[in-house]
């Protein structure tokens, strides 16, 4: 596969892609983390939800 | 499932993490043969290996639409019934929508450099992708600008509607604006001329994406589900603190009150 | 703390007047203070009491008269050693409770304690961490009264300090300027409700 | 010096926290310069030659529109009362809060031109140009500011009244900031003279703004 005299364009328009896509996911996934530490945080403090309600059920 | 599970975050976590997986999967799966496909089409007569960006612009092209669609359903959602998880599901879709936005313009401009000799030409169609971008960013600004996220959710929805009734005439103001000032499209994408041969690894490019675009929503969704339980556990521990005081402060009073008690 | 159980004070004002929008809200009036004594402002509504702590804060110029410290820190003026607690707290709710009166502790700077300690003395040690958007606002004076525990100062300007807590509120409070003026503090505040402690009343504004 | 690190760290940290305005600024910017060729059309030649102008004006109103809240805030919450009683000096404490919101709400401004520069047209040396100018001239259109938003506090006003009492005052600085970025791309103009006069504004601004900031403040207290 050639990818003519273009081949920068080409090959920066995927790395972008990538390089986006990439830190969308790792946002993600980090701040998966950082909830999940502060509710086992806030769980061990011993707050804990009222059970069988959620906690958007409050207005 | 019906959709009366589906209310119930809960539940939506529990559902979240068993789907994730499979479709994590899938989006690798379809994305890899995308790839592979459009690496192995044939080059444009007129374009040449440029036409290569296409199966990466269009796809983005097509969710930064998608994208506002979804939020202005979930927007409905909010505001005809209140559902808790339809803000959940705008808010986490417009940082995600705003980044495929951001790949739209970057990969139109990196394909117009070689046809136009500019990154930026103010074309129709790139210049709607950018407004569409600044209401995204908007909408973002929006909703870190008010703390309390079921507030923020009923202006943001307010907004994200008015934007998908304002869009089209956005969009045909702008077209009109350009044939104004120039007589046709620099760029000619495609439509409907387009080759059999350029339209399979399209199609499989834009469904790999479009199943990232849900893979990732989800998991962003249930992250600002957890956020939220973070948020509220923390105001419940507020207000607990003052209930521990009236216990608490009667050991650092030996000499306060013995009469107020 | 060595630093402030030092030489006694003395705080007094002669014939202060106040004029504000063109009004004169009191004059000709004398006050005296001394350390270790709590002066309570009375008055009715409009009389001036604000305008008095707010004169001695330096936050206001007299129209007339003189307000002296004698025994004092030589090197600061009056209001780098005076506490002011107004009616607003003071505080930032994008910041957390700790960052919040860190931030205090070092743009006021001079002599401090821990804040930790401060702050489960005013009952919010549980809090720390949270944004101070979440606090009620009794909880919100609770924070602005660690603000006086962890700095140091022997002068204590209060701004209806009770209002907004509750009654244990009331009673740490009460038990916290005893502690202060056990130490050699001053403090002057004004108010409607009783302060809970010992305290000269000194009346503006002719009769409530 | 620990107190205005402290004071400067502090009004940061809200900027970028939740209800902060920080990016905010940047968003404006981008509209502002987005909207021009809207208005002058297309044309990527015109685009070039009025580039330097309008990202100028973009970051002059993006940079002002941000500033009626430098005190207002807090004056609202009391933090005003306490930081004019502190033993840092009112002029310091000013100073500290203007480099504050320049380094959150003036140099992300900066950031941006590049992008922008490329959406109007503007070669590397234009943009580096206008970028370098804007990273001279920006600090003077806060120090200005500033004084409106001081002012701001004492009539208990701030928005449009403020932007103008204040715009007048930055007209030297849109001036000179311009005339060097033109005088970069085009010439016949030296870049040198005009740039040093941009530099000159901003340290005179830098020495005039706080004092008057302070100044308006402590008469505005009540």
């Amino acid at each position: 596969m050639s990818l003519g005299p273009y081949a920068s364009f080409i090959v920066t328009s995927y790395a972008a892609a990538a390089l986006v896509v990439v830190i969308l996911i790792g946002w993600i996934v980090l701040d998966y983390r950082n909830q999940t530490q502060r509710l086992r945080e806030l769980d061990r403090s011993g707050v804990t939800r009222r059970s069988g309600l959620s906690a958007m059920d409050a207005p | 499932m019906t959709l009366i599970d589906l209310a119930n975050p809960t539940r939506f976590l529990a559902l979240t993490t068993r789907v994730l997986p499979w479709l994590a999967g899938a989006t690798v799966i379809l994305l890899a043969i995308g790839l592979y496909q459009s690496a192995y089409a044939p080059d444009d007569y007129q374009q040449g290996a440029t036409v290569k960006i296409m199966f990466i612009h269009v796809p983005n092209a097509w969710l930064s639409m998608f994208v506002w669609g979804v939020m202005s359903i979930a927007s409905l959602g909010t505001l005809v019934w209140r559902h808790p998880l339809a803000d959940v599901a705008a808010k986490a879709a417009a940082p995600i929508g705003a980044s495929f936005t951001f790949l739209a313009l970057l990969t139109g401009s990196l394909w117009g450099r070689p046809m136009w000799g500019t990154y930026w030409e103010w074309d129709a169609r790139l210049t709607s992708v950018l407004i569409l971008f600044l209401m995204y960013l908007g909408l973002m600004a929006l909703w870190r600008a008010v703390d309390d996220p079921s507030r923020a959710a009923r202006a943001a929805a307010v907004l994200t509607l008015v934007g998908a009734i304002n869009l089209p005439i956005i969009k045909f103001s702008v077209d009109w604006w350009n044939t104004l000032h120039q007589p046709a499209s620099v760029m000619r994408m495609g439509g409907s001329t387009l080759d059999k041969s350029f339209l399979i690894p399209l199609l499989v490019m834009a469904i790999g994406f479009t199943l990232l675009f849900v893979t990732l929503h989800l998991a962003a969704m249930r992250n600002e589900i957890l956020r939220r339980r973070v948020r509220s556990l923390q105001m419940m521990q507020a207000s607990r603190v003052a209930f521990s005081n009236e216990v608490g402060t009667g050991s650092h009073q030996e000499n306060a009150s013995t009469g107020a008690a | 703390m060595s630093g402030l159980d030092q030489a006694k004070m003395q705080l007094s004002g002669r014939g202060v007047a106040c004029v504000r929008g063109g009004r004169e809200v009191f004059s000709g009036l004398d006050f005296h203070a001394a350390s270790g004594e709590a002066l309570s402002v009375v008055g009715r509504n409009g009389a001036g009491k604000t305008s008095l702590l707010r004169l001695i804060a330096g936050l206001l110029v007299p129209a007339g008269g003189t307000i002296v410290l004698d025994g004092g820190d030589a090197e600061m003026t009056l209001p780098e050693q005076c506490h002011y607690l107004g009616h607003r707290d003071a505080l930032k709710p994008a910041l957390s409770v700790e960052e919040n009166l860190a931030f205090w502790a070092d743009f006021l700077g001079g002599e401090r304690s821990d804040a930790a300690a401060s702050l489960e003395a005013v009952g919010l040690d549980h809090a720390t961490h949270l944004p101070a958007a979440f606090l009620s606002a009794g909880q919100r004076r609770r924070l602005s009264l660690a603000r006086l525990l962890t700095i140091r100062r022997r002068i204590w300007l209060l701004d209806e300090p009770t209002t907004a807590l509750d009654v244990a509120g009331q009673d740490m409070f009460g038990g916290l300027m005893r502690e202060h003026l056990a130490r050699g503090g001053m403090i002057i505040a004004a108010t409607h409700a009783p302060l809970g402690i010992d305290s000269r009343e000194l009346r503006i504004g002719g009769a409530a | 010096m620990t107190a205005l690190s402290a004071l400067i760290r502090r009004d940061i940290r809200i900027a970028l926290r939740v209800g902060g305005g920080a990016l905010i600024g940047v968003l404006f910017f981008l509209t502002v310069v987005v909207l021009m060729p809207f208005a002058v059309g297309p044309d990527l030649a015109l685009l070039s030659r009025l580039g330097p102008a309008i990202l100028w004006l973009g970051a002059l109103l993006a940079s002002l529109l941000t500033l009626d809240r430098l005190f207002m805030a807090d004056h609202e919450d009391g933090s005003l009362d306490l930081i004019t009683m502190s033993r840092t000096p009112l002029e310091l404490a000013c100073a500290a809060k203007a480099l504050a919101h320049w380094l959150a709400a003036g140099l992300p401004l900066i950031v941006a031109t590049p992008v922008l520069g490329l959406l109007l047209n503007l070669d590397m040396v234009a943009t580096s140009a206008v970028a370098l100018t804007l990273l001279a001239g920006t600090p003077a259109l806060t120090f200005t500011g500033m004084i409106g938003a001081g002012l701001a506090v004492t009539l208990h006003r701030g928005g449009l009244l403020m932007a103008v009492l204040v715009l007048p005052l930055s007209i030297p600085v849109l001036i000179f900031g311009v005339a060097a970025s033109q005088a970069a791309i085009v010439g016949p103009m030296t870049f040198g003279a005009p740039f040093s006069i941009l530099c000159a504004l901003s340290l005179v601004s830098l020495v005039v703004g706080p004092f008057a900031a302070a100044a308006s403040l402590r008469h505005g207290l009540d």
